[in-house]
């Protein structure tokens, strides 16, 4: 999946394969039925601390990381495990990091809101609003300063663009003309509260822009192949040296913020319309009218749910961390002395 | 007299200041619609309305500033900041303006104003949203720092902060939420700068803070059943520090234990010992220890973080091993 | 001075009267003569730790403050000495802070970046880019609370548009509606470096109102009653329920940033340029050219000269601040303990 | 040898470290063209080139968001936060981000990064230009926190915060940039985490940092003169701290006397002070004590500014007064 078009007028959808729309299909399914795993182990207190899910989301993460090449890096928020999980991250790592079991990701020291996968160029989740934006720009800088054709992807919601941090991250990659993707995912609501309500502008992002002399650009984010094309072609300027986009992908998550919020906040009617937009259903819809055999598709959500119920397993095989691993790994030789 | 959440409290107190005075108003994050994401601000907009409670964006400066900006305007205006770790994108106003400004302007101005934010551990949620950062707060002069240990405590010490004419922070322990106590009813107002004794005995002084204390408490009843008699304090009040209560619990036992929350190093144990030792030195009976968090952001998996925590055995046993010096 | 025509679209600077216009140069001659006497001050090494100058800026404080009424709020930066002057802040008091002494402003605990005149409206100096633009909304917050009908205005500077504050704060004072005017003035540098080298606009203010859901202005800084006819609009729209503005001003500072910089990364053909802009001459030459007399503005020049030397020697004979001060009014008791 | 000042000593020391390894960058407010607004960084644009020094918008999050990421991406960043009050604008990245990533990744990745900045006070720029917030630092987990007091250490404290791995805050003593000394020719690297004796005495031991250091010498010399004779030791580093140096100090003496820079509450001397009393109570001959700038903003005036910060005046009769315990 290379482009070189340039997509960001003219996306190259049509140029997927089916082989390709397919595994578009099943990574997003595997978000779903991931989330929802963790949802069921958050009932059962199993997933400790706080868990954000990615449910309504998927097309995001896979239209974009479907773009992007091995080697790019990502930077995501709280909300990620499913970014991690289109950059090839196994499910039981991630399920076992949640439940803060030694076989963890990051062995349990990190939790749900910091995962990390630096093998795969996920150079982190991060759970201050705004942080990673301007961290993915030092990574942008070191691979446009060392000229390895590396793009960085950098993902956040609706409610970070109205913190500082947003502002400086934006004027600071243009001014650098650093090959960096900013994909902020307009869900529509910070934690409880609507976004238009404390925006200046209709759109967070886009509307943004212009004040750092980029161009609005807003993707359907349920829409899978209109994400993907449109990343394409940002990943593409990025990598030929054009400098940073930032998309606005308009979705919803279908269910509250965090936790067992029940999202009550939201009016039903407005709820109903975007559970008809779920990105999955129709992209299923869509492969079916374009000839692929539902069998194929139903076969994926099978393999998908044993993936799942694999990784539960494992996650809940896993022991608890070691007392040892309290003090390990503040300082690069490992340890975490502070005297000499 | 009623039973009533930690969490209850925190609205009640600042409720209970919005009636008095008309010039108290309250923003932050999901704090009007939502009641906050604790749920320690539910039922304020009902009462007081959209003008007095006000939803803010994801700005944390913009939170402070304007909350610094209307106090030296006439206003007496109460923020949160969601978890006190957010105070790292918005320190600049607490550190180096409603801080210094006073000082800077010789008394031209004053900031009558409080922030409040969930703080500490206990739940989970990892290094960036478990810190207790009051030590970051103590460590700059001009601010307040209040640290309720119970829901008494957090109303009649909102009270105190909404009525004084500084910048007071309050640090609610978030890990103390669910936490219940009997609570008289009516207004109940406190006064800054008052640590409370809150047990006697004659072998040695703890010191604890927030979240801390009751762990102190079940460690001092634990040592009574293994012959040694602790004073507890809670502290209550980072600054103005009471010194002259703290003084008198040690000076009478000699021997002082402090439990912290915060990461080691420059936590405001440290500061009590190294005020008990040079004021009292005479009295020092064996060596103050602390007790406290490791230097260490906090792990998320629950039995390192409960490691990580001082515990009522680790108290225990840290007490038993100092008291034989 | 006060209109009720909608000078944003239709400055209403002919309705200046004759010694209205008198009046701005005088104030605009007070804050150039004032600051070459910091200058030499300065070079004598009696004004203290560091200071910013205002010299070529003067028809921005002037303008905007002939369209504020009495109990406006004002907030400012380091480069403030001069905002202070045109609100009516005698010069003795601002010259003795400067000289550390305790005639000060603020009995010398203050220094140059941090003067305050409360009982002015000048809410402060503030000396950390982007600071004040929060701040300010606190104090435009609470007048329209407390519906007084006051007006806040608060200048920065071009550098100061890429902080993360500036972004917050315009999004802050949008969404609250709130009765404000944001003054840019945009010097073309920040302290050496030019601003459009770091900025990703060309105009750092105005190309980003956009963002904010607010119009781009733009006024020549260098030219009083321009700036006079802009600020009157803005402050009027904000008196009247309009919500912010934000002004962005051009100008130029004709020496360096701070203390005894010459400025020398300026080329030279710029700052002559910019020189002949200077708006003090240029003002003095449209009103001779209007009828004024030049006798009558020779005399406001020797005035001038007059009170900046009483200032100079108020500043002067006052003595150290008494070490007491020290121990004072970190408190709003007065005191400064920090234990009981 | 030959003369340098402790300013130039700054631009040597980060320029030999860019001239052994291409992956180090240097960026910041000021730096590159202009040399830096306290021409700490002269020479290195012309040396270097603009894709290795550059200059930036005033964006301090941006900076060292931009810092850490290029660490985590293989570089190894130096980057310049003009005064170190401006930490406050971007605290999160330094408390929140960099100092916990590592530790929460259980070792994924490293931070190689270096920040400097000019601390402290002396030249009357007033509350928010003149801070010592080293102590805000060494709070942090996961930070290495130096200061140096001369040329010669800060070349070699550069080149070793350069070579380390983990985040590193230089802090630059404003108050010292145009001190000079005679400094050897060549290549010069110090270790983190090692205090230095710089003057043998019996009877009580003098822990100093950055520019308290010649204040603390000449204090000693004074007082050695009326037949008290002070171990003077430069504290160097606050994280790692070197426990045994200044331990072996003070067992040795007896007593402790610190000179601090930062305002009173929380700072390093707090945290040596209480480890002493804790690890070394057996050789106490008299209560330590911290001599430091009191709890308040730093004034503007000469003489308040003056009369705020620890002089060698006040440190004689402090030590004086407190040797007669
Ligand atoms: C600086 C900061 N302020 C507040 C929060 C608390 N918080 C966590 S998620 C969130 C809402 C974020 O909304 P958005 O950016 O739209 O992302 P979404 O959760 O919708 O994916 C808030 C306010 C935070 N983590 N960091
Ligand atoms: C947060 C912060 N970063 C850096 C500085 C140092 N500094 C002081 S003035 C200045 C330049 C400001 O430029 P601009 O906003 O254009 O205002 P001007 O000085 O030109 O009036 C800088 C970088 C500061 N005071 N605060
Ligand atoms: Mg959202
Ligand atoms: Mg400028």
């Amino acid at each position: 999946m290379t482009f070189t078009t340039d997509p960001l007028t003219n996306p190259p959808t049509d140029s997927l394969s089916t082989a390709d729309q397919i595994d578009l299909y099943r990574q997003m399914v595997r978000a779903r039925q991931f989330e929802k795993r963790c949802y069921d182990l958050f009932l059962q207190n199993l997933v400790k601390g706080t868990t954000h899910l990615y449910i309504g989301q998927e097309a995001i993460a896979t239209g974009v990381s479907a773009a992007m090449s091995e080697g790019d890096y990502t930077f995501v928020t709280y909300r990620g495990h499913a970014h991690l999980l289109v950059r090839g991250t196994p499910m039981g790592p991630i399920l076992a990091e949640m439940l803060g079991r030694s076989n963890g990701l990051m062995s349990g020291k990190g939790g749900s809101m910091h995962l990390i996968d630096a093998s795969r160029g996920v150079l982190g989740s991060y759970a201050i609003i705004g942080a990673q934006l301007v961290i993915a720009n030092g990574a942008a800088w070191a691979a446009q300063y060392k000229e390895t054709g590396q793009v960085t992807v950098c993902f956040f919601g609706d409610g970070a663009t109205n913190i500082g941090a947003f502002h400086e991250a934006m004027n600071f990659a243009v001014i650098w003309n650093l090959p960096i993707v900013f994909v902020c995912e307009n869900n529509q609501y910070m934690e409880y509260t609507p976004i238009r309500s404390v925006t200046a502008v209709d759109r967070p992002a886009a509307d943004r822009a212009g004040a750092y002399g980029l161009d609005p650009v807003v993707v359907d984010g349920n829409d899978v192949e209109a994400v993907y094309g449109t990343a394409a072609a940002a990943v593409h300027k990025a990598r030929t040296g054009g400098g940073p986009t930032l998309i606005e992908a308009l979705t919803y998550r279908h269910g509250g913020h965090s936790r067992a919020d029940p999202g009550k906040y939201r009016p039903d009617e407005e709820l109903q319309a975007w559970l008809a937009k779920d990105p999955i259903p129709n992209y299923r819809s869509a492969l079916i009218g374009r000839g692929v055999a539902e069998r194929d598709l139903d076969l994926i959500d099978a393999q998908t749910r044993h993936e799942v119920d694999e990784a539960t397993e494992m996650a809940k095989s896993g022991g608890l961390p070691a007392d040892e691993l309290l003090w390990t790994n503040l300082w690069s030789d490992g340890s975490s002395g502070w005297r000499t | 007299m009623a039973l009533v959440t930690y969490r209850e409290a925190v609205a009640r107190g600042i409720a209970q200041e919005m009636r008095r005075d008309e010039s108290v108003v309250f923003l932050g994050e999901d704090v009007a619609a939502a009641g906050g994401v604790f749920k320690t601000t539910v039922g304020l907009l009902d009462e007081f309305g959209p003008k007095r409670v006000r939803d803010t964006p994801i700005s944390e400066q913009a939170i402070l500033g304007a909350t610094m900006g209307a106090a030296m305007a006439g206003l007496r205006p109460i923020a949160e900041i969601m978890f006190s770790d957010f105070y790292a994108v918005c320190w600049d106003l607490v550190a180096n303006e409603m801080s210094k400004s006073r000082y800077m302007a010789d008394g031209q101005v004053s900031f009558p104003l409080v922030i409040k934010s969930g703080n500490g551990a206990g739940l989970r949620f990892g290094a960036q949203h478990s810190q207790d950062i009051s030590n970051w707060a103590m460590a700059i002069p001009g601010l307040k720092v209040v640290c309720p240990s119970n829901p008494v405590d957090m109303i009649g010490l909102m009270a105190a902060a909404v009525r004084d004419n500084d910048p007071v922070l309050i640090f609610e322990a978030k890990g103390m939420y669910a936490e219940k106590a009997e609570v008289p009813n009516g207004e109940i107002v406190d006064s800054l700068g008052k640590a409370k004794i809150i047990r006697e005995g004659d072998d040695c002084t703890i010191a604890a803070l927030g979240m801390m204390v009751p762990r102190a408490m079940r460690a001092a009843e634990i040592l009574s059943s293994r012959g040694i008699e602790a004073t507890v304090v809670d502290v209550r009040s980072l600054v103005p520090l009471d010194v002259t209560t703290l003084m008198a619990a040690y000076s009478r036992t000699g021997r002082l234990f402090t439990v912290e929350e915060n990461p080691r190093l420059c936590g405001w144990g440290a500061e009590l010992v190294s005020i008990i030792v040079e004021e009292g030195f005479e009295y020092l009976d064996g060596p103050p220890v602390r007790i406290t968090t490791p230097h260490l952001p906090l792990p998320a998996a629950d039995n390192l973080e409960d490691l990580a925590l001082p515990s009522v055995e680790r108290i225990v046993s840290t007490i038993t091993e100092g008291m034989k010096y």
